[in-house]
């Protein structure tokens, strides 16, 4: 019964690359898991969030069910 | 022709256009962008992460977008992930068409979506460890151009 | 870095490429246009001809201009001139930079004014003959937009 | 005693790719000696003229000594 979560980006080396978490998982209990520099970043307009691969129009209405994937996304910089 | 391609090992760009414009027979002109790491400074390696799901269907959609906005007779775009050396290329985008401006429109839409629309996350390793890189100013305000400027024929 | 060249006879844009980018260790970007005969209709044959006196000055003129206006780290026109086939390359443009803005720019900029600002004279062979080719009113609009734009950086 | 001078583009099938004329020789005579459809072209302001390679800014006042080069270059077509 968990929940993968990726950090991508400079998450990764603020948190981990990924982490398991208990199902289901929602918003709040997996900002409050966070340490505190992380948090502060996640929370902001800049981070999206994909659940199963798709992005969030809301990321605080995230409810991750039993082997889900959930990915935390920071601005990017390809190219 | 579509051929878009996120590569986990080494890419020669010299023979990555050749292919493309092989495929490209009909096309005038064809313009090419190679992106590279830099060697100056103190960079040793560049690490390019992303995030399956969602990076190459991005790019994907990206080259239908250009495809669907310019008369093009063909589209390439080639991004590397993984750990590089300075001198290595990062990115190979082509554009073939017919005339001029829709190739020079189309490589530089690519361009600047892949620098600051697409998944990717890049870090450099210099002496003193990983440092992450974020788009520069500069990057969004080349995003922002697309959607003021009419489009030409 | 400047690398300009009137060319008698067929060359290969892929090995060109490859020469310039070796010249160009520390550009973060390189942005190239080919220009091919195109095959289409009836073509059998394209001939350029030039005057000597003017032609390669004028074109080692334009790259001065494009290395003044950019910051470039090096920048290739190649020319061909002479009779070719449908699909043989007649022109390649790069331009390297650190940052891309400016190779884009500049490789456009070289190729508006070889298109109708170079001492070049163009006819095509078709079934019933030779007919000669003028610059489409486009590539005079195309070449006006850099007295209007402003100098970005 | 004689003056080359060059038709470049679409002059060289109007005319021929190069003739030679007796020096010295002017704008005047140069155009009177000149098929009617290509004198007509020669005439407009589009077509330039060059003396042993340097462009005239006014080419009505073209004078071509013994030995010169002149070239007349209709509209160009590159890339």
């Amino acid at each position: 019964m968990s929940v993968k979560v990726l950090f991508l980006g400079r998450l990764s080396a603020m948190v981990a690359p990924e982490r398991d978490y208990p199902a289901p998982l929602n918003w709040q209990y997996l900002l409050d898991s966070l340490p505190e520099e992380a948090r502060a970043l996640v929370a902001g307009e800049k981070v999206r969030v994909a659940l199963d691969g798709a992005l969030l129009a809301d990321k605080t209405s995230l409810i991750a069910q039993n082997g889900a994937e959930v990915a935390l996304l920071p601005p990017v910089s390809g190219g | 022709m579509k051929d878009v391609r996120l590569l986990d090992t080494g890419f020669s760009a010299g023979e990555g256009l050749a292919h493309f414009a092989q495929k490209v027979p009909d096309a005038g002109g064809i313009v090419s962008f190679v992106g590279k790491v830099r060697g100056e400074g103190d960079v040793k390696a560049l690490e390019l992460s992303h995030y399956e799901p969602l990076t190459l269907p991005g790019m994907d959609a990206l080259a239908d977008q250009a495809l669907a906005r310019w008369a093009l007779e063909g589209l390439m775009i080639w991004h590397r992930i993984g750990v590089m050396q300075p001198g290595a290329p990062i990115v190979l985008v082509s554009a073939a068409a017919k005339h001029r401006r829709d190739a020079f429109e189309a490589a530089d839409f690519v361009m600047d979506h892949l620098k600051s629309d697409a998944w990717f996350w890049k870090r450099e390793r210099r002496s003193d460890g990983w440092h992450w890189i974020e788009p520069r100013e500069q990057d969004h305000g080349d995003l922002a151009r697309w959607d003021i400027l009419p489009k030409q024929d």
